[in-house]
């Protein structure tokens, strides 16, 4: 299954890109390892991953009908 | 909003009002874009974005919340998106009430929820080519 | 000041500061004459008198406690005297500092020690021929 | 000696003027007396008195050149 994935702030800037795709995963947990793995630059970066809108901190099943994004620490205002 | 916000856009928010006359305290955060020193440079603008959906979402159930705790007439928040100058304001927030403590209150715990709790995100350009992602504190 | 603070009053004082680029943050503290319901009917202004050469000395003292107390850009103060309709704004504070929590906490202490410690009294008119005189709470 | 005395808010309301003329004291107490005496609706409220613009709580001595006033409880805001 290819999740698409939001990406914002440093990440989309590392990873010079909006979105990306991430296939075989379905679950928030393979996801990141995935993630982790094809852009080693955002381990650094404390972000938080969020489904549907809302920030996940527990592992949970994901489907490619989910909104998924990778979120920095926020820094508006 | 896409783009700074200008005096004129607040003192037209504030005249609005003007009608309501069970108000009786108004209280207004701006937040204008620091000349900071970095390591490479001054600051000379920010560039935000947002993952608008879940800030409006997010947005939603904050002004919910604080509708609840306080007594409050109005809420308006109004956070710039691009490219904002050193000088510009690129927060709004307003919050009005019958009695000063109220909107006193609620503007304190809405500036702080908006910087901590809103998925947006500044990049602060520095001199003509460097960068840093903004770190709130 | 004499009569009621414009909303242009308060975007030009706002423009003003876009200069002083050492400054993130802007607390404003509005006042607006509330339709309050009394016993013999509504209020539909506020007349203000101070004894102004006192309450000048006392803002003079008020405001260096808080440059004192808090790490502050800049500090404006106006408050209206004489006849002030509903709805229109009678008192602006306006407390500028580099991070928020200075200037929120400092407008939030100074707006409580205008109208605790400024010699100015308010006389309710209320419908055409009566009037009360206003109690701070 | 003769005080001048400025009267504010409710106190002038009542005296019908924002100034009035105590003879024959020296002291704040004793001024004070003659006011009450004078304007008995006074007593109801809560005023202060200032001395060169400072509110004074204990009885001091003052003289005509001090500029002395009758302070209803504030309410500007």
């Amino acid at each position: 299954m290819t999740i698409k994935v939001k990406l914002f702030g440093i990440l989309a800037d590392n990873a010079q890109a909006n979105k990306i795709e991430i296939s075989d995963v379905s679950t928030t947990e393979e996801l990141l390892q995935k993630v982790n793995r094809k852009y080693p630059s955002f381990e650094s970066v404390n972000y938080k991953i969020s489904v549907n809108q809302d920030i996940i901190s527990n592992d949970q099943k994901i489907s490619t009908d989910d909104e998924i994004a990778l979120l920095p620490p926020f820094s508006g205002g | 909003m896409e783009g700074a916000i200008s005096p004129e856009f607040i003192s037209e928010a504030i005249a609005k009002h003007s009608t309501k006359t069970a108000i009786g305290a108004h209280q207004i955060f701006l937040g204008q874009i620091r000349a900071d020193e970095k390591e490479d440079g001054v600051v000379q603008s920010i560039e935000f974005t947002a993952y608008r959906e879940m800030a409006e979402k997010q947005y939603a159930e904050i002004r919910e919340e604080l509708f609840e705790s306080y007594s409050l007439s109005c809420m308006h928040v109004y956070h710039s998106l691009g490219n904002i100058g050193v000088g510009e304001i690129n927060l709004f927030v307003f919050v009005s009430s019958k009695h000063r403590k109220d909107a006193t209150e609620a503007c304190r715990v809405l500036v702080e929820k908006i910087k901590n709790e809103l998925p947006i995100w500044g990049k602060e350009i520095i001199g003509e080519e460097n960068y840093s992602w903004k770190v709130n504190r």
